[in-house]
């Protein structure tokens, strides 16, 4: 391990935020071009360091890599402990690529604030990252809340006509799980004779009560993440006000932190709990399949239908991962990845319509092919993964769920598998109502083609979606080790 | 006995202040009216940043008494009597403008806050029931004047009236307390009841009594539900560097006594004091947040916030133990620098013919003033105890001691408030990040300051950015802090 | 030889009408301030009794401490009064709710 | 190694076409990428003709390209099985496919979307090769949603036309229903086998056939039926049986060659060649086989009977795809799988020289597609004429085109097989041989005999359409003829396919398998009689007595109103399924997310909490009196506190 190695977590963490600090020191929109190419560089220059994450990983591991550890509060035993395994990795690049997309969509349309606006993503970028690797309690949860400040102000700044109501949403409906979370993990540090050490409290003997209501604490910070039934109506909210960029990363990255809350705290830390429960959390996210798809089918707004939609395929992650089976597992932790990459690239293209007509409904476009063909290339293909189209990533992950959980029980796997015709319904109607018919609105008419920056940011998406769907080895190899070691683990009664 | 016997030196920083106090009194006297202030001023902050220097000279040589035991000097004293110094020092550059404006910057102004330091500084070496009280009058009565001396203003009047009254009455319980509890133990010394108390059954009415009064009398200092009525009035009624000055440092003093009387003198009758104040932190961390929501002008938001935050401070209290009594002196340290912070801008917001203390005057400041808005919304965000500020970690700190002491649903239904509460502070930031300011109003209109002193604006930054700068060494802060503390509670 | 305990109900009942004297009265400022007055001498009626029933003499020290204090108080309590008076014209107790909410 | 890339080179060739024609189209300009997509397709036909005979001389293939993931003991694969079954499937399709792009050169012409149309049947080729190639149920699946991706963009492919976008849609929807169960049955597989590679799964099936899952109420279930039943949803799906079928009419809104290319020849034939390849499974559970058996008869049956009365001159042949559809299908139940595959190459070609030359007509007509506008057309378009009705014979069975080889043995297979539903079966296939003789020669007689309907205009312009239409015609037309006489006899005796299908349960039975032996037995076998007098109805009705059809309907009114509306299959599933879901995701999202979570939690607390601030406000009157009161209440309630606890 050279120094590199032990550092490169705390660079991808506090480089962005630098970066922001930087960026935020251009000052006002004078110098707003300064501030786009300054936070461009930043972003690009993360995600190449970031990249060694990929080349330097081994994969037989299951332990923590990249560890980083020096003590920070000692008096409550407070570690600054990072490192990352086979499942926080993609994480970590999904986040600095996205940033790197988010950036970019973000060149022209925002004209005012620039400066704070691409500060706000730097910062929250380290934030975000800071939250797959952290290792400690403490600065999970610190990693974990801090993150909520600069997505508050981006809806609220950047958002739209009804952003203030998102915004507080949001925040509040975070922040009352999160809080219940805390007093867990203190409960928890309590009960390691003091320690904060996340990997400590992995070992921890509970009794069966108390692992319900940590369990239920944890749940209640993860499931309004995730977000699940019924706690997830903050995210066609947020959604719809938030700027593009802003969806982007809420759907892309922030959804994901609930997830990856549950692999790395509930399950591990309260295995018997979460399989007593799990009948809870499996139902909860069937219905979200179900009942989420169904509503996502009625919706009339363009982004709040691709909120639903998220949801509902958020529901297949929570399923993979509460059905205890290897293959479901890693299919989920797959549909975390892919989920990231194909509504992140929905809302990127109702961005490039909304750039245009300033309108997310559905009802003022049709026949957008007409026009845009290239645009509508793009918006099809990522409906096709959104509907899980083999040869794209939205395949993988909901295939090997279904299967997984098939081995399991099939009534599960029947159930989950009805998304193959909703989530296929919600999105092609969309698509049918909005790309093709006849041109009805003559504003519709006057719109050109995605210019070079949107086609460069679709493509890339588009490319990464592809490689993903033709060839997920390489992805699953990277965690191989560590879901078996976490299912191994979570298997062990703690009681 | 001989003057050495009584080692004065300990009690150095209130002479130095007293002494500086009547100076300025005197200097009042001979000059010209326009060069009274331009003296007194830098007078007044050299005698506190050196009386904060003395305390400070006393940090390690360990606990000593003196004049008789009446006083005592020790870690934290040293600490919490440095803060007040350095404190009233940042209230004094902050208030400097807008007391200026509006007539209130006179030598008595200076001389209250300075002997209202003495007093603090008393109570917080307090050894004996008689310091402790005469300390706290000292620095009742001082307030009390100083929110009357804005002698135009209706309000500032009536304030300083409840204020007055309530405090009397509270001081009147304190004392009748003082005298059951001095008839039963047969002294007043802090030390002696602390031996004697022990010799106490937990059960007995007329001492438990004497206690109820006791804890009362300081609850009322710390503004506990439901002695907490004044705060919203005094800190809405007074002008606002008065509001400042009364909001911030008296909290380290108030904590002082609470640590003296309850902790030392009583310490070993916490089974008879602890739910209580369980019951008053609930209710203040309730009500205090709630009531908040309903607020329109900023200080009045705060009074609130200062009662909810209040028992926060309380829930350290709880089990009696070290950890929470460092946990809750972190808190009252951390809390001060913030509240300081927040009437700070408010008070640089201010204008000659505009108090900014209405929350729309809020409106937009990311446009006008993106600086004091950046520093507001960090200041809004500790209040609310979201990472990665300091206060979070207050926060963390005294929730993990309650719960250590098996107080669950106290610290539950903290949490759930916590989350009441950070609704109004987000709207602060909504108000200063999401809206624009309307065009009309005079905020835009009314004439800025002629001159704001750089000196207040350094202040201030370095003062707000510490809540975040100061995070990666939270934990040399809390050891530290927490290494003063010495020998208090059960370990 | 009186008992204590009729001193101590001395001071009970002081301190007891000055606390009503407080919240009852609704007129005038003045009874307020008389009321406080009350409250510290029921305070220092339990010190002189306790002292003297202990044979020590710091809760009659106490007592003098309590009077200046009294005294002091009395006097900032008048001067907010005076300043009260000035700008509303009226003590009247119920008057004085411009603050609230 | 060689030999891998010669494999690899057959769809990658039609992909790099579509590839090309699709992305570049535009710049290269439209000969270059009907150029391109042609010479990719022509290869790959090539190629499969070389790899055809390698493999009927023996050489059967079954090898991996990469590893698409492992997850533990489990290998998810990519990989070519090239056996008899495959091959021929391979070399029917690649033709087929060869001369629609041919064909389309002339069809589409002067069609804005030229260059996406080529690229888009190239990209069709590519996947359906990649489907039938496979040797494993992951890559199948690929295939399978890959055809059924380019099927929903050509049925939409004239994407303003509102009929198109709604058909495409609902003919993705519905081949999504059948996808679920084909994504649970291969998800069955996985759990029971552990793999999915079909070699693996066959050689294994054999063991597991008395494994049993038990399912809802008790009930217990063969692993295999559950398995097979579920596939065979799948297969239902694509093949558009019944009551999965009513995407495939509506599905005539794309372009022509589509409809023979997809809506014929390969793509919904997909599901038979599903069944064919999964024979080995089927073969272990009978409750399956008479399913797949029933189903089969029943859209045999039901959709010859709706084609009578369709006017619309592509929606007759589409229903009598239909109905061969459930011919094979009926084969398949009466594992006569090789005869299945048989009639599905027959059918292949002929239907698409059906639709084809329906196409030409078409093209002639300026877009017109009513039948009843039509007629005396032959003079006009002598080649489509002779070519249509080549199509018709062998579709209605005449000896000795193809359709009576491949149609007969099928015949003959449902009449010796034994299983529960044969019985129905049988007598489903023989009134079916009636009714498609019968509409196979309405539709030539509307068209081509008896008096031009068509406006005065129109008729001085019909012409036969260029040389790039009727070549694949007559191309067609050629193995229409001779197709079932060649390979009649192996396809029979089953050495044709050889272990790629189980050919277990299916014996020739009592009647001879050689080509010539068929013809000469032809006479005294009731389905020859039967298409007679099919073809007699027809020539009666519409050249003797035209008025005859007009009171036959009013006759039986109920029977062609029924008719008429396809058994009310659509409205069914439009009000059920498409409004039903769309009113109960409204309910869903007005009552349950908005007025409930949002409304009565989320809000809901917000502004009590509200209320309850505006409530305790009220407390802080500004009284004096009313604090100190608060204060001693408190102090007085305190002091109690200890008293009384």
């Amino acid at each position: 391990m050279n120094w590199f190695d032990q550092h490169l977590l705390s660079l991808l963490i506090w480089f962005p935020v630098l970066g922001g600090i930087f960026v935020l020191a251009t000052g006002d929109d004078r110098n707003a071009a300064t501030a786009r190419r300054m936070a461009l560089g930043f972003s690009v220059a993360i995600f190449a360091l970031s990249l060694p994450l990929w080349t330097r990983f081994d994969t037989q591991t299951a332990a923590m890599q990249f560890v980083e550890k020096t003590p920070w509060i000692e008096r409550f035993s407070v570690y600054y402990s990072l490192g990352i395994d086979g499942i926080a990795m993609p994480l970590v690049l999904l986040t600095t690529f996205l940033t790197v997309i988010v950036i970019i969509s973000g060149w022209q349309v925002i004209s005012q604030r620039v400066a704070q606006y691409f500060a706000a993503f730097l910062i929250m970028e380290g934030l975000m990252i800071g939250v797959f690797c952290a290792l400690d309690a403490v600065l999970f949860y610190l990693f974990w809340e801090a993150m909520l400040i600069p997505m508050f102000l981006i809806i609220g700044i950047w958002g739209g006509p009804n952003r203030v109501y998102a915004a507080i949403k949001f925040f509040l409906y975070t922040l009352l799980g999160s809080l219940l979370m805390l007093v867990a993990l203190i409960y928890l540090y309590m009960v390691a004779q003091g320690s904060f050490d996340i990997l400590e409290f992995h070992q921890l003997p509970l009794g069966a009560t108390a692992q319900a209501l940590i369990f239920f604490a944890f749940f209640a910070a993860f499931a309004v993440k995730v977000p699940m039934v019924p706690v997830h109506t903050w995210l066609p909210d947020a959604h719809v006000e938030a700027p593009t960029g802003g969806s982007v990363i809420l759907a892309a990255i922030t959804l994901k932190m609930g997830a990856y809350g549950f692999l790395r705290l509930c399950i591990p830390i309260t295995p018997d709990a979460a399989h007593r429960f799990a009948p809870l959390v499996i139902g909860l996210s069937l219905v979200a399949v179900v009942y989420i798809a169904l509503v996502a089918l009625v919706q009339r707004d363009m982004k709040k239908l691709i909120a639903y939609s998220s949801i509902s395929h958020m529901g297949f992650v929570t399923l993979g991962f509460f059905v205890f089976e290897t293959m479901a597992m890693e299919g989920a932790v797959v549909q975390m990845i892919s989920h990231g990459f194909v509504s992140g690239a929905l809302f990127l293209c109702v961005g490039v319509l909304y750039d245009r007509l300033h309108s997310r409904e559905i009802a003022t476009y049709g026949g957008v092919a007409k026009v845009m063909p290239v645009f509508a290339f793009f918006l099809v293909f990522f409906a096709m993964a959104n509907a899980g189209l083999p040869g794209t990533s939205g395949f993988v992950g909901e295939f090997l769920v279904i299967l997984g959980t098939f081995s399991v029980n099939g009534w599960y796997a029947a159930a989950a598998a009805l998304t193959l015709v909703f989530g296929a319904a919600y999105t092609l109607w969309m698509v049918k109502r909005v790309v093709f018919g006849p041109l009805t609105n003559s504003a519709v008419e006057g719109m050109n083609d995605v210019d070079s920056r949107e086609f460069l940011i679709l493509a890339l998406v588009a490319i990464a979606v592809m490689a993903l769907g033709l060839w997920p080895a390489p992805l699953l190899e990277v965690m191989h080790a560590s879901v078996d070691n976490l299912l191994a683990h979570a298997s062990v009664s703690k009681l | 006995m001989t003057l050495a016997s009584l080692n004065l030196w300990v009690i150095a920083p209130e002479i130095l202040l007293s002494v500086v106090a009547c100076l300025v009194l005197l200097i009042d006297l001979f000059l010209p009216a326009d060069r009274r202030p331009g003296v007194g001023y830098p007078l007044a902050l050299f005698a506190l940043l050196g009386a904060a220097m003395a305390s400070l000279m006393g940090l390690d040589n360990g606990s000593m008494t003196a004049l008789n035991e009446l006083v005592i000097s020790d870690g934290v004293g040293a600490v919490l009597k440095a803060g007040t110094g350095i404190g009233t020092a940042g209230v004094l550059i902050y208030s400097r403008e807008y007391a200026r404006v509006r007539g209130l910057w006179r030598a008595e102004y200076l001389v209250l806050i300075l002997f209202a330091v003495v007093g603090m500084m008393t109570m917080i070496g307090a050894n004996h029931l008689l310091t402790l009280y005469v300390g706290l009058e000292l620095l009742a009565l001082c307030l009390y004047s100083m929110i009357g001396m804005q002698r135009d203003s209706v309000r500032a009047a009536e304030a300083a009236m409840k204020y007055f009254v309530l405090g009397a009455l509270a001081s009147g319980i304190l004392l009748y307390g003082m005298s059951l509890l001095y008839g039963l133990t047969g002294s007043l010394s802090l030390a002696e009841l602390a031996s004697s108390s022990g010799s106490f059954a937990p059960t007995n009415l007329p001492l438990l009594t004497a206690v109820v009064l006791i804890v009362a009398g300081l609850l009322f200092k710390l503004g506990v539900v439901p002695f907490h009525m004044w705060v919203p009035d005094v800190y809405d009624g007074s002008a606002t560097s008065t509001t400042l000055f009364l909001s911030s440092v008296p909290k380290l003093a108030a904590f002082a006594i609470m640590l003296r009387l309850l902790a030392y003198g009583l310490g070993d009758w916490v089974s008879a004091w602890q739910d209580m104040l369980a019951i008053a932190a609930v209710l203040s961390i309730s009500v205090g947040n709630i009531v908040a929501i309903a607020q329109t002008s900023i200080k009045r938001m705060l009074g609130y916030s200062t009662i909810s935050h209040m028992g926060f401070l309380l829930l350290g209290f709880l089990g009696g133990t070290a950890h929470g009594y460092s946990a809750s002196l972190s808190y009252v340290v951390i809390y001060t620098v913030i509240t300081l912070g927040a009437f700070g801008i408010i008070l640089l917001l201010s204008k000659p013919q505009f108090e900014s203390d209405a929350l729309s005057d809020l409106k937009g400041l990311n446009h006008r003033r993106p600086g004091l808005a950046f520093l507001m919304l960090i200041v809004m965000f500790s209040l609310a105890g979201v990472p990665p500020t300091a206060g979070f970690f207050a926060k963390l700190l005294v929730l993990q001691a309650a719960l250590e002491n098996g107080f669950l649903w106290t610290v539950i239904v903290a949490v759930v408030m916590a989350v009441v509460g950070a609704f109004y502070y987000l709207r602060v930031v909504k108000l200063m990040y999401f809206d624009l300011p309307d065009q009309d109003d005079q905020v835009l209109s009314a004439p800025e300051l002629d001159h704001v002193s750089t000196a207040a604006r350094w202040v201030l930054t370095v003062n707000v950015l510490s809540l975040v700068l100061v995070v990666p060494w939270i934990g040399n802060l809390v050891d530290w802090l927490t290494r003063t503390l010495g020998t208090f509670g059960r370990l | 030889m009186i008992p204590l305990s009729h001193y101590l109900v001395v001071g009970a009942l002081l301190f007891a009408i000055s606390v009503v004297g407080i919240f009852i009265n609704r007129k005038n400022l003045v009874i307020i301030l008389m009321a406080i007055e009350l409250l510290l001498l029921a305070a220092n009626m339990n010190f002189v009794a306790f002292s003297y029933y202990l044979g020590d003499l710091s809760g009659q020290v106490f007592v003098f401490f309590i009077l200046t204090v009294a005294a002091a108080e009395a006097a900032v309590g008048l001067a907010i009064l005076i300043v009260l008076f000035r700008t509303r014209r009226s003590i009247n107790v119920q008057d004085l709710d411009s603050l609230q909410g | 190694m060689t030999k891998e890339l010669l494999y690899l080179a057959i769809p990658l060739s039609c992909l790099l076409a579509a590839l090309i024609a699709g992305f570049f189209g535009a710049k290269i300009g439209r000969f270059a990428a009907h150029r391109v997509a042609i010479a990719g397709v022509g290869l790959s036909f090539v190629l499969s003709l070389v790899v055809a005979i390698d493999v009927f001389s023996g050489n059967i293939y079954n090898g991996t390209i990469y590893t698409w993931a492992n997850i533990g003991p489990i290998h998810f694969e990519i990989g070519f099985l090239l056996d008899q079954l495959s091959v021929v499937m391979m070399v029917v399709v690649t033709f087929v496919s060869l001369m629609v792009h041919i064909y389309t050169i002339g069809y589409m012409a002067d069609d804005p979307g030229y260059t996406r149309f080529f690229s888009y049947i190239a990209l069709f080729t590519f996947a359906m090769l990649i489907l039938v190639m496979s040797n494993n149920f992951l890559q199948l699946f690929f295939g399978w949603e890959g055809v059924g991706l380019v099927s929903y963009l050509l049925i939409g492919f004239w994407y303003e036309r509102e009929s198109a976008i709604r058909a495409n849609l609902k003919a993705f929807l519905v081949n999504r229903v059948g996808d679920f169960g084909l994504v649970l049955g291969i998800g069955a597989v996985l759990a029971l086998f552990g793999t999915l590679d079909y070699a693996t799964v066959f050689s294994a099936a054999p063991g597991k056939v008395n494994d049993v899952i038990v399912g809802p109420l008790g009930y217990e279930w063969h692993w295999m039926t559950l398995i097979c039943l579920l596939l065979f949803v799948g297969a239902m799906g694509k093949s558009a049986q019944v009551p999965l079928h009513v995407w495939l009419p509506d599905s005539m809104e794309g372009p022509t060659p589509i409809s023979a290319l997809i809506h014929a020849a390969t793509m919904v034939t997909a599901g038979i060649f599903l069944v064919a390849r999964m024979s080995p499974l089927f073969e272990h559970s009978v409750t399956a086989l008479s399913v797949v058996l029933v189903i089969g008869a029943l859209t045999a049956l039901l959709m010859a009977l709706v084609a009578l009365v369709q006017n619309d001159i592509k929606r007759v042949v589409a229903y009598s795809t239909l109905s061969q559809l459930g011919y094979m299908t009926v084969a398949l139940g009466a594992s006569a799988y090789s005869v299945a595959i048989f009639h599905l190459a027959t059918h292949a070609f002929f239907k698409a020289l059906l639709f084809l030359a329906a196409g030409s007509v078409i093209i002639a007509m300026h877009h017109e597609q009513d039948m009843r506008k039509m007629g005396g057309l032959r003079k006009a378009l002598p080649v489509t004429y002779l070519t249509c009705v080549v199509g018709s014979l062998a579709l209605a069975g005449i000896p000795p085109f193809s359709g009576f080889f491949s149609k007969d043995a099928i015949i003959d297979a449902v009449h010796n097989a034994s299983i529960p539903g044969a019985g129905f079966a049988y007598f489903a296939v023989l009134l079916g041989v009636i009714i498609t003789a019968f509409y196979s020669f309405r539709l030539v007689f509307l068209t081509f005999h008896g008096e031009p309907r068509m406006g005065q205009e129109v008729r001085s312009h019909v012409h036969e359409p260029p040389r790039v239409v009727t070549v694949p015609l007559v191309l067609l037309a050629i193995p229409s003829v001779i197709a079932g006489g060649a390979f009649v006899a192996p396809a029979l005796t089953g050495e044709l396919f050889g272990a790629a299908v189980a050919s277990a349960g299916h014996e020739p039975g009592d009647m001879p398998t050689g080509a010539f032996a068929m013809l000469a037995h032809a006479p005294f076998a009731l389905p020859f009689w039967l298409s007679l007098a099919g073809i007699g109805g027809a020539w009666v009705f519409y050249i003797a007595r035209p008025q005859w059809p007009g009171q036959f309907a009013k006759r039986f009114k109920t029977l062609y109103w029924i008719l008429d509306r396809k058994y009310g299959f659509d409205s069914l599933y439009q009000r059920v399924f498409a409004d039903g879901s769309v009113a109960v995701g409204r309910a869903f999202w007005e009552w349950g997310d908005r007025r409930l979570i949002d409304g009565v939690l989320v809000n809901g607390t917000a502004s009590m909490v509200g209320r309850l601030a505006t409530r305790l406000r009220q407390i802080q009157s500004g009284l004096v009196y009313h604090y100190a009161f608060a204060m001693i209440i408190g102090l007085v309630l305190f002091i109690s506190w200890f008293l009384f606890r």
